[in-house]
C-alpha cells in the first residue's frame, strides 16, 4: 500500500483527553503528588520521536484517565517512578528494553532481560535501528 | 563344647579384675608414656584384651550356663569391701574438690550427701554383706560384650580422631591432651565393665560414680566455656543422680535388709507388699533416669554434643546411658507386676514419643542423634516397666542393637565433621557424592534404627507387642515410632540428595583406623540382624529365662510361630538384598541414561544440572532447605509441657509403690 | 492350602486383580466426571507401555528405591496371605514407603524433594492409624498374627466400626486422592508437579505402579478383614471402601499437608482410640 | 513388539509446552481433556512432565527464551517420542512470523512429527494429531521410519 | 537461619498452562519472596502493529490472546473508530456487547475451571469446562470459529448473528445457567475449596489502589471500578454495576467472578431482547489520525490501548497494557508469606494470561 | 451438592462425543479449510495484499499463486477480499499432516496439488 502524505485528511488530528506536559525536573514531584491524591498508576508510554523520547505516564481516578507527558532528549536518564508506584517496574523494565530509554533505579531491575535473551534483538521498538543493535 | 570345656572352670574373679582393672592400668601407662607409637599400641591392645576378656567371660557363660556370684581374687591383707568404700570416699572428696576448684558449691554440696548416705548404709547394722558383690549372668555378659567390644572400637577410633581434633583447635603435639583423654576412656571403660558386673549396689555406686567424673572430665575436655558448662551440668545431674541413688540405698538396705541386687530381686514377693521397699527401688530408678538421660533430666546429655566426637559414641552407645538402663532392667524383676512398674513404662514411653518429636526439628546431626539416644533409651525403659519376658527380651535386643548403631552412627558423623567441619544436617546434602563410603555406613547406620529387617526394629516391634496390655504405653510406643521414621528418614534423604552430574563419585580416602572401626560395625548391623533368630533364641531368651527365674515366667512362649520374632528373618534379608542387587546391575552402563533433573525447562545444561535460569537471565543454583518444622516442633515449643508431663511422670511413679495391686 | 501355592498365586492374582480396580476407578471417575473415561485394562497398558521406554534415570539409586518399594508390598501381601504376623508387616510396607520416598529424595529436584518431604508427613499421618488397626485385631484375638483374625468366629466390624472409616481414608491417603493428595498426585495438576514420582520414569515408574497394585490388593483385604467370616461380605466391604475413596476423591478440593496431619492426628487417631478403648473396656483383656 | 506396542499405543501421556502461543491453540489442548472430547477414552493422560510423557504438543511462535525450554523438556523425555506442532503459530509464526522476538515456530528448534494447521485448530483436529503422532511414534519404535534427528533434517532440506 | 529453598515454579509446569517462571524462595515450606521471570511468550506485537496496516492490525490483536480475542479487537477498533470518526451502527453495538459477555463468560468457565483444578479439583473442573463447550459451540455457530472468533471490523462488526440463532443462543444459555448454578455453589459453598481460597493472598483495597489491580482483582478487594461503565459499546443503554466483593481474598476473586457470569447471562439476554435493527457495518473512510487511548473491561480487567497514528495506512505507535501485566505487581505482593500449596491458586486467582502480559 | 452432582454423573450419559468413530457434520460458516477456485482465478493479488499472514503470494507476471497452509490463519480476509470468489473457506477443518504440503498454481496447469499425502 504507497505511503500517504501525512495529515492529509480535512479532520485535525485527534489528540488525548487530559494530557499535562511537564518537564522531566518536575517528572517525580507530580507522580509523588499524584500518588499523594490515590490515583491508580495505569502504565505508562513511550514513543520514539526522532532525537527525542515522548513518555506518557497514565493515570486513573476511578473511571476518569489524566496523563502526563514529558519529552526527554535520548540518552537523558531518566528517574525511575516505581520508588513511587511500585507496580511501575514491569513497565519501566519494559521501556528500558524495548526503547532503551535509561531510566535508573527501577527497583527491580531486569537489566535488559524482562522480555528480551541474548542473542535476540536489543531495543526493537526504536524506529531507526542503533548501529549496534542486530 | 567339648574342647570349650576349660572355659567353665576359668577364674571368674581373675577375669573380672582383668576386665574392670586392666584398662586402668594401661591408661596410666598411656598417661605417663606419651609417645605417639605406644598410645596407638596401648590403646589398641587394651581393645584387644577388653574384646578377649569379654569374650572369654563369653565363652564362661556359654559352658557354665548358669549364673555365678563369686568375689574378686582374695589377696591377704586386703578387704575389697574397705578398698571400694575407701576409694568411693575418696571419690566423693574429689568431688568436693571440683566443686571448690570450680567455685560451684553445689557439686560439694552433692557429693557431701552422697558421702553421708553412703556412710549411713555402711555403718547401719541392717546390711548384711557377706553375699559375694559380683555376680555373671547373661545380662551381665552381653553388657560387658558391649562395653568390651564397642568401647574398644570407639576407643580406638579416637586415636586418629583427636589428633585431627587438636590440629583444628591448633593444639601443638606438646601441649597435647590426648594422653588425658585416653586414660579418662579407658576409666570409664574399666568402671562400666565393674559396674555391669556388681551385685552390691554399693559397689556398683562407687562405679557409677566413677562413670559420673569420667563423663564430667569428658565433656569438659576442651576446656572451653562451653564445655566447661556443659560438663558442670551433666556433672550435678548425674550427681543429683547418685544422691537419688544413694537415698534409695539408705530406703532399700533399710526395708529388706540387703544391699545385693540378687537378695532384693529373691525376696520380690516381700518387696512388692511393701511400699517402702518399693520406693527405694524407685528411687534407684529415677538415679537410672537421670543416668539414661531421660525426660525430665535429658539436657545433660544434649549438652554432652560439646564434647569430641569419640565421646559421644562412647557416652551414647555403650557407657554412661546405658548404665542407667541397665539398672533399671537389672532391678525390674524385683517389682514386677506392680503399678510403679507400670508407671515406669509410660514413663519412659513418654520419653520415647517426646524425645523423637524434638528430634525432628533439630538441623544439628549430634542434636538428632542425642534426642535418639534419648528417646530409645525411653523405649528400654518402657520395656523394663513392661516387665514381661517379651518385652524383656526387646529391651536386651535393643540395648545390643542400640550399641552399635549408635556408636557406627556417631562414629560416621565424626568423620563427617572432620570431612566437611560442620554438624548441620544441611550441610550434608549430597554427602553421598562428596563422601560415598562414609555415607554408606551413616545410611546403614540410620537404616539399621528405624527399619525392618535390621534389630532395632524388630525389638520395636517385639515393644510394641509386649505393650498391647498397657494402652497409654502402646499408644506412646506407636506415636513414638512414627515420629522416629519420620527424623531418619528426613535426615537420610538429606544424604542421599545427590547432584546428578556426579556418575560416578570418587570414592574418599579415609584413615584406616576410621575405615576399619566403622566397617566393623556395619557388619555387626548387618549381621546380628541378619542372625536376629538364633541371637534371639541361643542368648536372649536363655538371658530373660535366667532373669525371671525368680518369677516364674513362661519364656518359652516367646519365639512362637505368630508373634514377631517367629518371622523368617533371614528370608525377608535376603528378598530384600536381591531387590537391592538388581537394579543397580540392571540400570547401569550405556543402557540407562543419564538425565538432569526436571527445572521446569529451564535448567542449565552446561553448568552444573541443578542450576536454572530465572529473572534477568541469571543461572541460579537449586537450594532445597530440609523441613525442620521448627514453629511446630521446636524446642522452645515443647521444653515447658514436657518438663511438667515428665516430673509428673516421676511422682506418680513414686506414688505409685503404695498403690497395692 | 499349600503355602507355596498360596503365594505363587497370589503373586499373580494380585497384580491383576489391583490394576482391573484402578481401571475401574479411572473408569468411574471419568463416569462421575460425565466422561466416557479409558478402557479398564488402561492401568496394565500404562504400565507394559512405561516397561518399555529407554531407561533414564538421575542417579543409580532411584532404580533400588523403586525396586525395594515393589518388593515390599509383594512381601508385604505375601506375609498377609499367609497369615503372618501384621505388625510386622505393616513396618515392611513402611521401609518401601520409606525407600520411595529416599527415592524421590535422592534427585535434587524441587518437586521429587518437596513431593519426598510431604510424603513423610503423609506417613506421619496414616501410619499410627494402621497400627492401631492391628492393635484392634490384637485385642480382640490375643495375636497379632493375620492368621488368628480368620479364626475367630465373628466380624471385626462389629466390634470396631472406627476402623472402617480410618481404613478409607488411609487408602485414600495411600492411593493420593483428593483431599489427600498433597505428595503426589495421579494427574500432575499439582504445585508439585508429581511430586514425589517426578523424577522416577520409565521402568522404575512401572515398578512403582505395579506396587500400588499390590498395595491396593492389601489395603483393601485390611478391609476385608472386617467381615472375614463371609468372603461376600467382606469383599463389598471392601469395594465399598473403595468407591468411597473414589466419591472423596471427585467431591474435595486438595488440602495441604498442614490439614491432613492435623486432621489424621486428632480424628483420625482420636476416633481409633476411642474405638480401641471401647473394646478394651468391652473384654477386659486379660493381663 | 506385540504386547508392548499396543500397550505403547493405548497409553500415550502427553506434555503439553506453549512456546509463545495466544492462549487459543492451548485452550483448545485443554478442551480436549474436558468431557465433550475426554481424551483419556485413548489413554491419554495430560502427564505434565517430560519424564513421564510421549506425546510432546507445542504450540506457539518460539521465541529464544522459550526455545531452549523447548529442547531441554525434549531432552529429557525418554524414547520412544513424538512431537506435534499445533497452530499457525508452532507451524510457521501465523500472524507474527514478522515479529522481531519470532523464530517462526518449532521446525528447526526440535525434530516435529506432525503438523496440525489451524488458528485455533479444532479440538476434533488436535486429538487427530496426536493419533497420528502415536503412530508415527509405533512406527519408530518398530524401526519402520528413521529416527525423528535425522528425519527432520532432510525433510525440510 | 540463613537457609532457603530457592526453586523455579515454571516456565513449564503443569498447573501453569502458560510459560511464566516465578523464582520462589521458601522458608520451610512458607513464600518468602516472589520474583516473576518472564518473557517465554514475548513477540512484539506493539512493533507488528506498526508495520501492519491498521485494518490487519484487528486479526493481530485478537492474537495477542485467545481467550478474549474478541474484545482485544473490540478496543482496537474503538480507539481507530475515535481516530477516524466512525460512528458505529447500533445493531453493532449489541452485536459486540453479545460476543463481549459471552467471552467473559467462557473467559470466567475457563478460569473457574483452572481454579479447581490448581487445588485437584478434577470434577468441578470437567463441569465447568463441559459448560463452557456449550459456549464455545455458540461461538461456532454464530461467528465460524471456536476461540478467535474474528468478528469484530472497523466500523462494526463481520457477521450478523441470525434470528435461528440468537434463539438457539437463548436456549443455550438457559442450560448454561442450570449447570452454572450447580457448579457455582459449588466452588463457594464446599467447605474444602473454601478451606483453599478464604483468607489466602489478601490484599486490601489500598494495596489494590497502590499496586494498580484491575478487574475482578481491584473489585475482590472493594473497589468499584469496571471500565464497562463508561458505556462504550451499547453498555451505556444496557447500563451496568460493577461487582465488587469486600475481603480480598482469593475467594472474594473467585466471587466476583462468578457473580460475574450472572451478570453477562443477564447482559447477553438483555442486549438480545433490545437488540435493534440494522447496517451491522459502517465503511470506514480516510485514515486514522492523531493520538488516543482506549479502554474496554476484559474478563480480566482493563484493557488500555494508546494509539498514535499520523495519517498513514500504519500507525505510528500501538501501545497495550494488558490486565495481567497491571495485577502481575499485586500478585508479587500477594505471594510473600504464603505456603507453597497456596502458590497456585494464589498466582491463579489473579487470573493470569501471560500471552497478553508480553505481548 | 458435588455429591449428587457426581453421582447423578455416574449413571447418566457420558457427555462424550465418540469422536473419531462419528464426526459432527460442520458448522455452516465455520472458518475451515482454504480452497481456491483455480480457473476462475485472475491472479490479481487482491487475496495477498489483505492476508494478514502473507500466507498467499501471487506472482502477477508469472500468473502464479502460491499458498502457505502453515502460515494461514483462518481468518477469511482473503475470501472477503476475493470479488471473484474464488477463495473460500471450507466448513471442514483442515486435517493434520505429517509434512508440509505445497500448494502452488499457476495460470493454466496446476503445478502440485492440494497435498497431504499422509493424511489417508
Ligand atoms: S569439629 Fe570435630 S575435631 Fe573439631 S572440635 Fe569439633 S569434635 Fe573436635
Ligand atoms: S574453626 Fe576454622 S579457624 Fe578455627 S581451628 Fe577450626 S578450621 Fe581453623
Ligand atoms: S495459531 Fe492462532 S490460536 Fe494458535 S496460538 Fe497462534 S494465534 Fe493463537
Ligand atoms: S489464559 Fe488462563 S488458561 Fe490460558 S494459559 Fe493463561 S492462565 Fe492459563
Ligand atoms: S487480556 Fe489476556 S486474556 Fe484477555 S484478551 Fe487480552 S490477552 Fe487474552
Ligand atoms: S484468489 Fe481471488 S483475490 Fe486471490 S489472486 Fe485469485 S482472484 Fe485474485
Ligand atoms: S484465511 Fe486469512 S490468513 Fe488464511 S490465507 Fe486467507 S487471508 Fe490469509
Ligand atoms: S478481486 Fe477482482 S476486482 Fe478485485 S482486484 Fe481482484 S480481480 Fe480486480
Amino acid at each position: 500500500m504507497p505511503e500517504t502524505p501525512k495529515h492529509e485528511g480535512g479532520r485535525p488530528p485527534v489528540q488525548v483527553d487530559n494530557v499535562e506536559t511537564v518537564l522531566l525536573t518536575d517528572l517525580t514531584a507530580r507522580v509523588q503528588a499524584a500518588h499523594e491524591q490515590g490515583l491508580r498508576f495505569v502504565t505508562a508510554t513511550c514513543l520514539d520521536a526522532g532525537d527525542d523520547y515522548e513518555l506518557y505516564y497514565h493515570f486513573a481516578h476511578g473511571a476518569a484517565l489524566s496523563h502526563l507527558h514529558v519529552r526527554v532528549k535520548k540518552g537523558t536518564p531518566v528517574p525511575s517512578i516505581s520508588g513511587i508506584y511500585m507496580c511501575a517496574f514491569l513497565v519501566e523494565n519494559e521501556i528500558k528494553e524495548l526503547f532503551g530509554v535509561p531510566i535508573t533505579d527501577i527497583v527491580i531491575d531486569y537489566k535488559g532481560h524482562l522480555l528480551l535473551t541474548d542473542g535476540g534483538p536489543t531495543t526493537p521498538m526504536l524506529k531507526r535501528q542503533s548501529p549496534t543493535s542486530s | 563344647m567339648g574342647e570349650l570345656a576349660w572355659l567353665g572352670r576359668l577364674n571368674v574373679g581373675g577375669l573380672a579384675g582383668v576386665l574392670i582393672l586392666a584398662p586402668v592400668l594401661t591408661g596410666l601407662v598411656v598417661f605417663l608414656v606419651r609417645t605417639k607409637w605406644s598410645r596407638k599400641g596401648i590403646v589398641t591392645g587394651t581393645g584387644w584384651i577388653l574384646s578377649l576378656g569379654a569374650l572369654a567371660l563369653f565363652g564362661f557363660g556359654a559352658v557354665r550356663r548358669d549364673t555365678v556370684s563369686f568375689m574378686p581374687p582374695q589377696i591377704p591383707g586386703i578387704s575389697w569391701d574397705a578398698v571400694v568404700t575407701g576409694l568411693d570416699l575418696l571419690l566423693i572428696v574429689g568431688f568436693v574438690a571440683i566443686g571448690f576448684l570450680l567455685r560451684r558449691p553445689i557439686v560439694a554440696a552433692l557429693a557431701v550427701l552422697q558421702a553421708g548416705l553412703v556412710l549411713w548404709v555402711e555403718l547401719s547394722h541392717s546390711v548384711r554383706l557377706e553375699h559375694p558383690p559380683l555376680y555373671v549372668d547373661w545380662l551381665a555378659i552381653i553388657m560387658v560384650m558391649i562395653v568390651s567390644v564397642i568401647g574398644s572400637i570407639v576407643a580406638v577410633y579416637g586415636l586418629p580422631y583427636m589428633k585431627e581434633h587438636e590440629k583444628h583447635l591448633g593444639i601443638p603435639d606438646t601441649a597435647s591432651k590426648r594422653p588425658r583423654f585416653f586414660l579418662t576412656i579407658l576409666i570409664f571403660l574399666g568402671a562400666m565393665n565393674g559396674l555391669v558386673l556388681s551385685d552390691n549396689l554399693l559397689w556398683l555406686f562407687f562405679f557409677w560414680e566413677v562413670t559420673t567424673l569420667c563423663s564430667f572430665l569428658l565433656i569438659r575436655h576442651d576446656e572451653t566455656a562451653d564445655a566447661e558448662a556443659n560438663a558442670f551440668r551433666a556433672l550435678w545431674i548425674n550427681m543429683a543422680g547418685g544422691v537419688l541413688f544413694a537415698g534409695g540405698l539408705v530406703v532399700l538396705s533399710h526395708a529388706v535388709g540387703a544391699v545385693s541386687i540378687q537378695r532384693i530381686v529373691e525376696s520380690r514377693a516381700s518387696v512388692v507388699t511393701n511400699p517402702i521397699a518399693l520406693v527405694g527401688l524407685g528411687l534407684l530408678c529415677v538415679a537410672g533416669f537421670t543416668k539414661a538421660a531421660q525426660m525430665p533430666f535429658h539436657s545433660w546429655l544434649l549438652g554432652a554434643m560439646v564434647a569430641p566426637t569419640p565421646v559421644s559414641a562412647l557416652l551414647h552407645s555403650s557407657t554412661m546411658v546405658k548404665a542407667g538402663v541397665y539398672l533399671i532392667a537389672r532391678l525390674a524383676p524385683a517389682f514386677h507386676d506392680t503399678a510403679m512398674s507400670d508407671m515406669i513404662a509410660v514413663a519412659g514411653g513418654f520419653t520415647f514419643a517426646a524425645a523423637a518429636l524434638l528430634a525432628i526439628g533439630q538441623t544439628n546431626a549430634k542434636k538428632v542423634l542425642a534426642y535418639s539416644t534419648i528417646s530409645n533409651l525411653g523405649l528400654i525403659i518402657a520395656c523394663a516397666g513392661l516387665n514381661s519376658p517379651l518385652s524383656m527380651a526387646a529391651a536386651v535386643m535393643l540395648i545390643i542393637f542400640h550399641a552399635i548403631s549408635k556408636a557406627l552412627l556417631f562414629m560416621a558423623a565424626g568423620v563427617v565433621e572432620h570431612g566437611i567441619w560442620s554438624r548441620d544436617i544441611e550441610d550434608m546434602q549430597g554427602l553421598v557424592s562428596r563422601m560415598p563410603l562414609t555415607t554408606l555406613t551413616m545410611v546403614i547406620g540410620i537404616l539399621s534404627m528405624l527399619l525392618p529387617p535390621f534389630g532395632v526394629l524388630i525389638a520395636k516391634l517385639a515393644a510394641i507387642e509386649a505393650s498391647v496390655r498397657m494402652p497409654a504405653a502402646l499408644l506412646l510406643l506407636v506415636v513414638g515410632s512414627t515420629l522416629t521414621v519420620m527424623f531418619w528418614t528426613k535426615w537420610t534423604g538429606r544424604l542421599l540428595t545427590a547432584d546428578p552430574s556426579v556418575v560416578f563419585p570418587r570414592i574418599e580416602h579415609l584413615h584406616s583406623m576410621y575405615f576399619v572401626p566403622l566397617l566393623m560395625l556395619t557388619i555387626g548391623a548387618l549381621g546380628f540382624s541378619l542372625m536376629v533368630v538364633p541371637l534371639l533364641t541361643q542368648l536372649i531368651v536363655p538371658a530373660v529365662a535366667q532373669y525371671y527365674r525368680s518369677v516364674q515366667s513362661d519364656v518359652t512362649t516367646l519365639v512362637q510361630f505368630d508373634n514377631v520374632l517367629g518371622v523368617p528373618w533371614a528370608l525377608v534379608f535376603g528378598v530384600l538384598a536381591l531387590a537391592v542387587l538388581w537394579p543397580l546391575l540392571y540400570f547401569r552402563g550405556p543402557r540407562t541414561q543419564r538425565t538432569g533433573v526436571y527445572l521446569c525447562g529451564e535448567q542449565v545444561e552446561t553448568a552444573a544440572t541443578t542450576t536454572f535460569r530465572t529473572a534477568a537471565e541469571t543461572a541460579v543454583p537449586v537450594t532445597i532447605r530440609g523441613h525442620y518444622f521448627e514453629r511446630a516442633v521446636g524446642e522452645t515449643v515443647h521444653a515447658r509441657w514436657m518438663m511438667t508431663v515428665s516430673i509428673a511422670a516421676l511422682v506418680l511413679m513414686l506414688g505409685a509403690a503404695f498403690l497395692q495391686r | 492350602m499349600n503355602p507355596i501355592a498360596l503365594g505363587a498365586l497370589t503373586l499373580v492374582i494380585a497384580p491383576i486383580l489391583g490394576g482391573l480396580l484402578m481401571g475401574l476407578d479411572r473408569r468411574i471417575t471419568a463416569r462421575l466426571q460425565n466422561r466416557l473415561g479409558p478402557p479398564i485394562l488402561q492401568p496394565f497398558y500404562d504400565v507394559g507401555k512405561l516397561m518399555g521406554k529407554q531407561p533414564v534415570a538421575c542417579n543409580s539409586f532411584q532404580g533400588v528405591a523403586a525396586s525395594l518399594y515393589l518388593m515390599t508390598s509383594v512381601l508385604a501381601l505375601l506375609m498377609f496371605v499367609l497369615g503372618q504376623d501384621l505388625l510386622v508387616l505393616l513396618f515392611v510396607l513402611a521401609l518401601g514407603a520409606v525407600m520411595l520416598i529416599l527415592g524421590g529424595f535422592s534427585v535434587k529436584s524441587p518437586y521429587s524433594q518437596l513431593g519426598s518431604q510431604r510424603e513423610v508427613l503423609q506417613m506421619l499421618a496414616y501410619e499410627p492409624l494402621l497400627v492401631l488397626m492391628v492393635v484392634g485385631v490384637y485385642l480382640q484375638t490375643g495375636s497379632f498374627s493375620a492368621n488368628s483374625v480368620l479364626a475367630l468366629d465373628r466380624p471385626l466390624l462389629l466390634t470396631m466400626p472406627i476402623f472402617l472409616v480410618t481404613q478409607t481414608l488411609v487408602i485414600g491417603i495411600k492411593l493420593h486422592k483428593s483431599p489427600f493428595d498433597v505428595s503426589a498426585s495421579h494427574h500432575a495438576h499439582q504445585e508439585l508437579v508429581r511430586g514425589i514420582y517426578t523424577e522416577f520414569s520409565g521402568l522404575q515408574l512401572a515398578l512403582i505402579e505395579l506396587a500400588h497394585f499390590y498395595e491396593l490388593v492389601l489395603l483393601l483385604g485390611f478391609v476385608w478383614f472386617l467381615w472375614h467370616t463371609n468372603w461376600l461380605v467382606g469383599a463389598a466391604l471392601a469395594l465399598a471402601a473403595y468407591f468411597s475413596t473414589i466419591l472423596m476423591d471427585n467431591v474435595t478440593a486438595r488440602m495441604t499437608w498442614r490439614w491432613l496431619v492435623s486432621f489424621m492426628w486428632t480424628w483420625g487417631i482420636g476416633l481409633a482410640v476411642a474405638n480401641l478403648a471401647a473394646i478394651y473396656f468391652m473384654l477386659r483383656v486379660p493381663r | 513388539m506385540g504386547i508392548l506396542g499396543k500397550a505403547r499405543a493405548k497409553s500415550p501421556w502427553i506434555l503439553h509446552f506453549d512456546a509463545g502461543a495466544c492462549n487459543g491453540c492451548d485452550i483448545e489442548v485443554i478442551a480436549c481433556l474436558t468431557p465433550v472430547y475426554d481424551v483419556e477414552r485413548f489413554g491419554m493422560m495430560n502427564i505434565g512432565n517430560p519424564k513421564h510423557a510421549d506425546i510432546l504438543l507445542v504450540t506457539g511462535t518460539c521465541n529464544l527464551r522459550n526455545a531452549r525450554v523447548l529442547k531441554n523438556l525434549y531432552a529429557q523425555m525418554p524414547e520412544p517420542k513424538a512431537v506435534v506442532a499445533i497452530g499457525a503459530c508452532a507451524l510457521s509464526g501465523g500472524v507474527f512470523h514478522e515479529c522481531y522476538n519470532v523464530l517462526g515456530g518449532v521446525e528447526g528448534i526440535i525434530p516435529v512429527d506432525v503438523w496440525v494447521p489451524g488458528c485455533a485448530p479444532k479440538p476434533e483436529a488436535i486429538i487427530e494429531g496426536a493419533v497420528m503422532a502415536v503412530q508415527r511414534m509405533q512406527e519408530r519404535a518398530s524401526g519402520k521410519v528413521q529416527p525423528s534427528e535425522d528425519e527432520s533434517e532432510d525433510e525440510h532440506a | 537461619m540463613a537457609r532457603r529453598t530457592t526453586i523455579p515454579f515454571g516456565p513449564q509446569h503443569p498447573v501453569l498452562p502458560e510459560p511464566i517462571q516465578l523464582k520462589l524462595t521458601l522458608d520451610n515450606e512458607t513464600v518468602v519472596e516472589a520474583i516473576p521471570h518472564i518473557g517465554y511468550v514475548h513477540r512484539g506485537v506493539e512493533k507488528a502493529g506498526e508495520r501492519m496496516d491498521f485494518g490487519q492490525n484487528v486479526f493481530l490483536v485478537e492474537r495477542i490472546c485467545g481467550i478474549c480475542s474478541f474484545i482485544h479487537a473490540l478496543c482496537y477498533c474503538q480507539g481507530i473508530e475515535k481516530l477516524m470518526d466512525v460512528e458505529v451502527p447500533p445493531r453493532a453495538r449489541y452485536l459486540r456487547v453479545i460476543w463481549s459477555e459471552l467471552h467473559r463468560m467462557q473467559s470466567h468457565h475457563l478460569w473457574l475451571g483452572l481454579l479447581a483444578d490448581a487445588f485437584g479439583y478434577e470434577s468441578l473442573f470437567m463441569q465447568f469446562w463441559r459448560n463452557r463447550e456449550r459456549l464455545m459451540d455458540i461461538f461456532e455457530r454464530t461467528a465460524g470459529s471456536r476461540v478467535i472468533i474474528s468478528t469484530c471490523a472497523i466500523g462494526g462488526v463481520r457477521r450478523d448473528i441470525s434470528p435461528e440463532n440468537l434463539q438457539y443462543i437463548l436456549d443455550e444459555l438457559v442450560v448454561i445457567q442450570k449447570t452454572l448454578d450447580d457448579a457455582v455453589d459449588v466452588v463457594l459453598n464446599d467447605r474444602t475449596i473454601r478451606a483453599r481460597t478464604v483468607g489466602k493472598g489478601v490484599l486490601t483495597a489500598k494495596q489494590a489502589l497502590e499496586l494498580g489491580a484491575v478487574g475482578p482483582v481491584l473489585r475482590g478487594s472493594g473497589v468499584a471500578v469496571d471500565a464497562r461503565t463508561e458505556g462504550f459499546a451499547a453498555y451505556g443503554e444496557l447500563g451496568i454495576e460493577p461487582v465488587t466483593e469486600e475481603a480480598g481474598d482469593s475467594y472474594a476473586r473467585t466471587k466476583v467472578r462468578a457473580r460475574e457470569c450472572y451478570q453477562s447471562l443477564d447482559l447477553v439476554r438483555r442486549a438480545i431482547e433490545r437488540l435493534p435493527d440494522g447496517d451491522i457495518a459502517v465503511r470506514p473512510r480516510g485514515r486514522p489520525d492523531g493520538r488516543t487511548v482506549s479502554r474496554v473491561e476484559q474478563p480480566r480487567g482493563e484493557l488500555f490501548y494508546f494509539m498514535g497514528a499520523d495519517g498513514s495506512a500504519r500507525l505510528d505507535r500501538l501501545r497495550i497494557r494488558t490486565p495481567t501485566f497491571a495485577n502481575v505487581p499485586p500478585l508479587v505482593a500477594m505471594l510473600p508469606g504464603c505456603e507453597m500449596a497456596d502458590v497456585p491458586v494464589i498466582t491463579l486467582s489473579i487470573d493470569p494470561c501471560i500471552s497478553c502480559t508480553e505481548r | 451438592m458435588m455429591l449428587s452432582r457426581v453421582l447423578s454423573n455416574l449413571f447418566s450419559r457420558p457427555a462424550t462425543r465418540p469422536f473419531p468413530k462419528t464426526s459432527r457434520e460442520p458448522v455452516e460458516g465455520y472458518r475451515g479449510a482454504v480452497e481456491f477456485s483455480q480457473e476462475e482465478c485472475v491472479f490479481c493479488g487482491a487475496c495477498a495484499l489483505r492476508c494478514p499472514a502473507n500466507a498467499i503470494e501471487v506472482d502477477r507476471p508469472a500468473k502464479t499463486l502460491k499458498f502457505d497452509l502453515f502460515k494461514c490463519i483462518h481468518c477469511a480476509c482473503c475470501a472477503e477480499a476475493c470479488k471473484r470468489g474464488c477463495v473460500q473457506l471450507r466448513s471442514a477443518y483442515h486435517p493434520p499432516v505429517y509434512q508440509k504440503p505445497e500448494f502452488e498454481f499457476s495460470g493454466a496447469p496446476v503445478l502440485a496439488a492440494e497435498a497431504s499425502p499422509a493424511t489417508e
